[in-house]
């Protein structure tokens, strides 16, 4: 098959779901708008794996399908080609993005059957499919800004989908509002790129570059890249702007999974994965990336500790798992940083819908402190979750575990990389590892302490498959990228790296005995298990000593679990100051110089108008004859 | 130049000034008149006043493309004509009379 | 010669049609009036050479179009009207002027375009003129004619739907 | 082209007589109507003056003429008395583009002390090549007679039988148009001489490609286009104005129409107009479906002058081939004439035969019957046309 065909298809697919399931908005129908809005996923996933068989198909050192349809933009130097581009980075995404996609789909079909606006709900999530393609294949960073601002708008639109609920309503206003923030620094950072090199194209800009001199912190490059990171932190919820995402938590559950864990927000990930040749040439800015990334991680596990509501919790925990992969981008691990992002996708994905799961049998609860004891009401649910668990908190061989200690390594290892980040990785590690098992106790085991009303039982197919899929990928979607003092020994190749070694920046070996290897390993997964063995025993052995350590730490538990101010710091230094210097601008300078001058200018046409206007008579007649002038006065002008 | 043979011998240009006087009249009453139906014909009038120019035009050119756009125009001017008396006939039923003065009120 | 006093014979009852037609305050005998032009119009496309035309002249205008005019017009009991033309002495002249300056531009662009006319075999045979417009509105033009073919058909719904309006805002009772 | 002096007289005295045999041919047929209705109603009829009463036709013309003339007070004088013109002059013109016989052949001849060279007249006021349009163009002014009378009389019945007068006009105007368009598919002319001709062969059409021939059956159009027949029949009468279709004149709630204020001499005009459409619907319906002015296999162009000539000579006529040529003419024509009078007496006993539609009726008929059926004879007629014509791989 063609292969601009094949992409055409890819993309129109979800899009022409949107427009049958736009159209018909207001039906109520959830299963027909379900099926076409998961056949349209299904037949992109189909597209991305007849892609993804012919790229394989193809000799390792020009693995790329590009077609381009049309010349969107061509002003003076800047020509921007709708073009795609299917290389072994976006391979990966749309696999991601279409599989995981169509599984959530699947998913939403039994959890949305009941809501007042299903169609609509199908509609957006098709929508956003399509955005999320359109970034991952665009083949410049104009294209990709398009899909940028396209799922940003579905975000949007998805988070704040029970708008009635006015909470739930500035949820997406909060999300769209921060990401604002941050596409105003992508497009600094594009605005420099281009205004430096002359172009947008990824590859160009790869060819172009590494031949540049980079001039420490003020150089070029240091600047685009640390705008475009700061559009990153945006969409990809890091410090400073990472406050968006545990409030996106309003929106239903699949959206979580699919917008808010799986793809969307790793779009800040891909972004310097496919930038990784740009990205090594400003190492101050990967400095920041990976320290930002290792704070981000840490701050966020833990606040984490302290959650109640089960979405918050897996909120915060992707906040921490994205700033492991930033670590990774940071310390220049791209690889790595693509791989965690893969399985990150899989198990996060499952523990979102598999809490979706659970909030469907609870009947739309969600703190974790009226649960307890779901494991024998919801076994599938119960399995799958732990799946997760054990990739989350990287216990081998769970997928997690392979892509944690491959980013821990590299921080510790890399010559961008230091002990300090691997030092807040390990600390990080144990933090999960304590949260989620707290999570999974409060949840699943120990004794259940809901009200009798409640009688939690087991979703229906749709909802279970997607699970025991994604399941199944959360324990083997980690072996594609086995490291060599693993593998090496039984023969399994490290599949991931050799895959993607052709396209991202290499960074030179450092020599690194088997033996430390093994043993940050060993060190790592130990810390997580003690710190998961801790929480099982506060949680389900002793529940008095949480409450106890919490009195103890007093305020700076307050700190913590009010997520250390920070909402209300930029609420009261940022935002209000804003509003009130706005409110003094508009009652003195706009009052009194502006508006004047606008209603000067209004009255002065209209007093001339005045004039004019006798003109405008009704009299049809009248107007015939001005045409006839008109007439007149042209053909004079053409014959003479 | 403006021998008796001009006058003479007729052709082309003779049914041109032709044309355009009447498509003149035509315009007149358009512009001037006040009854609408009587508008209406001088849009008939100049209409008709273009298809005689088409015609000597095709006359004088030998080929058929000026009778095809008469042919046209006539069945413009045929769907003009019903939707203007159907409107002339709106108008009446409110107004019990046809004058342009009526269409002021379009002004809102 | 005999051309010539057909010409100006008929380019003068033309005229005299013509200016009787917007100028008499009857409206139907205005009407009548623009018959007779349109069947000295007829005449003229016979004198021409273009007979099948004359002949869809004397059919749609004189038969079809202008009964429906006279037919509203007697309807409708217009009696002859005291003030036929709008008001206003500067406009009125402008009209007139601007008119007969459009018409003057016009038939001076016709003319020094007459110049530049590629003319072909003039002479055909009259049966011939009918066959090849027939055949070349079938080819050439076919869709042009479709068109038409659908315009008069939404014309006529739409005839049908505005002649039943009843009432609207501007309504007098 | 040049017409010479002799050409010129010639074709100015037939359109006179044309004319004039129109307008006689008026007072045999009130006549034949008054008797007809008489022998269908079982009475006598006009039969005091003169032999079976045929001079009641010049005692009536007299009355005719000698009636006081009068103008209704508040009418437009004008249009009042051009009414009458305007109601006869499109039956005259129609019928005078219609051919009532073959063209007659004149031999090249010494007169006057001058060569006049070969002519060819042709039996009929003015040829005009695309006679078809040209009728249905002219017949469709005849509204106008009607809608002047109505209007010019100032009289509240006379201006609701023009406005009848000219809706029932256009409305059947369309279905006869149409029914005609199946007779000019036919025959693939506009031209009544050349669908006159190709009747006045056996019966012949193609099948597939191959040309079928029915030698004992005429070329008749009517054997085609029946049902095109009987729409344009009926849409005759309503154009006509004649019953069961005289609605503009309905004695019983319009008094007598568009001429309630008409009298004498002007009245009969508008008869002539009606007897003169009559004559041009016979003779349109003999032309296009009943072979016009030949009979094959016995009277075509080529035989009547083959009969005429024997006949001269046995008269003692002359027997140049100018005579015989007008000779065989005058048969034609006779052959037309009987036929017109077969559908001009159809005409006369449905008047006396059938009652009147009521208004609504005949516009339902006309708008929501015939001009169905006139579209899907048009259409059904060209695709015959088509599918028999098509070779098909033969």
């Amino acid at each position: 098959m063609n292969h601009a065909l094949l992409i055409m298809t890819l993309l129109l697919a979800p899009l022409l779901g949107f427009l049958f399931n736009g159209f018909r908005f207001s039906s109520k129908d959830a299963y027909l708008a379900g099926t076409v809005a998961t056949g349209a996923a299904a037949i992109s996933f189909f597209c991305s794996l007849l892609l993804w068989k012919d790229l394989l198909a193809l000799p390792v050192e020009s693995r790329v399908i590009a077609t381009h349809f049309f010349d969107w933009i061509n002003v003076g130097a800047l020509n921007v080609r709708f073009g795609f581009v299917v290389d072994q980075i976006s391979a990966i995404m749309i696999l991601v993005v279409t599989g995981v996609g169509s599984l959530i789909h699947l998913f939403s079909v039994g959890y949305m059957a009941h809501d007042e606006r299903p169609t609509k709900y199908f509609a957006y999530l098709n929508l956003f499919l399509f955005n999320m393609l359109i970034l991952v294949l665009g083949d410049n960073l104009v294209i990709t800004f398009v899909g940028w601002e396209g799922v940003g708008l579905c975000s949007y639109l998805l988070v704040g989908f029970w708008f009635t609920d006015s909470q739930k309503a500035s949820a997406g206003m909060k999300a769209f509002v921060t990401n604002r923030i941050g596409d105003a620094g992508f497009l600094i950072g594009m605005f420099t790129l281009f205004f430096a090199f002359g172009t947008l194209n990824y590859a160009d800009l790869a060819a172009i570059i590494p031949k540049v001199p980079e001039t420490a912190w003020l150089g070029t490059i240091t600047i685009a890249t640390l705008c475009l990171f700061l559009g990153a932190t945006g969409k990809s919820a890091q410090i400073p702007l990472y406050v968006w995402l545990p409030d996106a938590m309003a929106g239903p559950t699949p959206v979580s999974a699919l917008i808010h864990a799986a793809t969307m927000v790793t779009a800040g990930v891909y972004l310097f994965v496919r930038m990784s040749n740009v990205l090594v040439m400003a190492p101050h800015t990967m400095e920041v990336i990976a320290w930002v990334g290792a704070s981000t991680a840490f701050v966020a596990a833990t606040i984490g500790v302290t959650q109640w509501d089960i979405k918050k919790i897996l909120a915060y925990s992707t906040v921490s798992q994205l700033g492991y992969m930033f670590l990774a981008v940071g310390v220049g691990a791209f690889t790595a940083a693509q791989f965690h992002l893969m399985t990150h996708a899989f198990f996060k994905a499952l523990m979102f819908l598999g809490s979706g799961s659970v909030i469907h049998a609870m009947h739309e609860e969600q703190d974790v402190r009226h649960m307890g004891g779901l494991k024998k009401y919801l076994p599938i649910t119960h399995i799958t979750f732990v799946c997760g668990w054990l990739a989350i908190i990287g216990m081998p061989p769970f997928a997690g575990f392979f892509s944690k200690d491959e980013i821990l390594f590299q921080a510790f290892a890399s010559p961008y990389g230091n002990k300090g980040l691997w030092a807040l990785g390990v600390v990080t590690a144990g933090l999960t590892a304590f949260y989620m098992t707290r999570l999974m106790c409060l949840t699943f085991w120990g004794k259940s302490r809901f009200g009798h009303d409640k009688h939690p039982h087991e979703s229906p197919p749709t909802m279970a498959i997607p699970l025991i899929i994604l399941g199944v990928f959360s324990v083997i979607g980690g072996w594609v990228g086995i490291p060599h003092v693993i593998g090496g020994g039984v023969g399994i190749p490290n599949i991931l790296e050799g895959w993607l070694e052709p396209v991202t920046a290499q960074l030179k070996e450092t020599e690194v005995s088997g033996l430390l290897e093994w043993g940050l390993m060993g060190f790592s997964v130990a810390v997580a298990a003690i710190s998961a063995l801790i929480a099982y025993s506060f949680y389900i052995l002793s529940p008095e000593t949480p409450k106890s350590i919490a009195a103890a730490l007093g305020g700076f538990y307050d700190a913590v679990c009010n997520k250390y101010y920070v909402d209300e710091f930029y609420q009261g230094w940022i935002i209000n100051p804003l509003v009130e210097g706005s409110k003094a601008l508009w009652l003195y300078i706009d009052v009194n110089f502006i508006d004047k001058a606008t209603y000067l200018a209004g009255d002065l046409v209209s007093g001339a108008a005045s004039f004019v206007k006798t003109v405008q008579n009704g009299k049809t007649q009248s107007y015939a004859l001005y045409m006839a002038l008109g007439v007149v006065v042209v053909m004079t002008i053409v014959l003479l | 130049m403006l021998s008796i043979e001009t006058f003479l011998h007729v052709g082309l240009a003779h049914y041109i000034f032709l044309s355009g006087i009447l498509f003149s009249f035509g315009m007149i009453a358009v512009l001037m008149r006040k009854n609408v139906i009587v508008m209406l014909m001088g849009v008939e009038l100049m209409l008709n006043a273009v298809n005689l120019s088409f015609i000597a035009f095709s006359k004088e050119s030998g080929n058929l493309n000026g009778h095809i756009m008469v042919f046209f125009v006539m069945t413009i001017a045929a769907a003009e004509a019903g939707v203007g008396l159907a409107l002339a006939v709106a108008i009446y039923k409110k107004f019990h009379e046809v004058n342009i003065r009526f269409f002021e009120h379009l002004r809102g | 010669m005999w051309e010539a006093i057909a010409f100006y014979s008929l380019a003068f009852f033309l005229v005299f049609f013509a200016f009787k037609t917007i100028t008499v305050p009857n409206p139907i005998h205005a009407a009548l009036y623009l018959v007779l032009t349109m069947i000295g119009l007829g005449a003229a496309f016979f004198n021409l050479g273009a007979q099948f035309i004359a002949g869809v002249q004397m059919i749609v205008y004189a038969g079809a179009v202008m009964v429906l005019f006279v037919m509203v017009l007697m309807l409708f009991d217009l009696k002859a009207e005291l003030r036929s033309f709008s008001k206003g002495l500067f406009s009125g002249g402008l009209k007139v002027m601007s008119a007969a300056l459009l018409a003057g531009l016009a038939i001076g662009a016709a003319n020094s375009s007459v110049a530049i006319l590629d003319t072909q075999d003039a002479a055909k045979p009259t049966m011939d003129v009918t066959r090849q417009l027939g055949i070349l509105l079938y080819t050439k033009y076919l869709y042009a004619f479709e068109a038409l073919g659908i315009l008069l058909l939404a014309v006529a719904v739409g005839v049908v739907a505005v002649s039943r309006i009843k009432g609207g805002t501007h309504a007098q009772h | 082209m040049g017409i010479d002096s002799f050409e010129f007289t010639v074709n100015l005295l037939k359109m006179i007589v044309i004319f004039m045999m129109m307008v006689q041919i008026v007072p045999l047929l009130v006549w034949v109507e008054r008797r007809g209705s008489a022998f269908i109603q079982n009475r006598l009829g006009p039969n005091r003056v003169g032999p079976l009463g045929l001079m009641q036709l010049l005692a009536d013309a007299v009355k005719f003429l000698t009636k006081q003339e009068f103008v209704p007070g508040r009418g437009y004088p004008a249009l009042f008395y051009i009414a009458p013109v305007v109601a006869m002059i499109p039956a005259a013109l129609a019928f005078g583009a219609i051919p009532l016989s073959m063209p007659v052949n004149v031999d090249a001849f010494d007169w006057l002390g001058q060569h006049w060279g070969p002519y060819v007249f042709k039996f009929q006021s003015y040829e005009i090549g695309i006679g078809i349009v040209f009728v249905l163009g002219v017949s469709s002014l005849a509204a106008f007679g009607v809608l002047l009378a109505g209007y010019g009389s100032n009289n509240k019945y006379a201006l609701f039988g023009a406005l009848r007068a000219s809706a029932q006009t256009i409305s059947y105007e369309l279905a006869m148009g149409l029914a005609i368009v199946g007779v000019i598919l036919l025959f693939g002319s506009f031209n009544f001489a050349d669908i006159v001709n190709a009747q006045a062969a056996p019966l012949n059409f193609m099948l597939a490609g191959h040309k079928v021939e029915l030698g004992f059956l005429p070329n008749w159009g009517i054997f085609f286009q029946p049902l095109g027949a009987v729409i344009l029949f009926a849409a005759m009468f309503a154009e006509t104005n004649r019953l069961p279709f005289d609605l503009p004149e309905a004695e019983g709630e319009l008094v007598a129409g568009y001429h309630t204020e008409y009298a004498g001499f002007k009245f009969n005009m508008f008869f002539i107009g009606e007897y003169g459409h009559m004559l041009v619907a016979s003779a349109l319906m003999v032309t296009f479906y009943f072979g016009g002015y030949t009979l094959y296999p016995f009277l075509t162009p080529e035989t009547a002058p083959k009969i005429m000539a024997p006949i001269a000579a046995m008269f003692g006529w002359s027997t140049t081939s100018t005579a015989v040529s007008l000779l065989g003419a005058l048969l034609l024509h006779v052959v037309l004439l009987v036929k017109m009078v077969i559908f001009l007496w159809i005409f006369i006993h449905v008047r006396w035969t059938l009652p009147r539609f009521r208004y609504d009726q005949l516009m339902d008929l006309g708008w929501r019957k015939m001009l169905p059926w006139a579209l899907f004879n048009t259409i059904a007629t060209a695709v015959l046309i088509l599918v028999m014509r098509h070779n098909w791989g033969a």
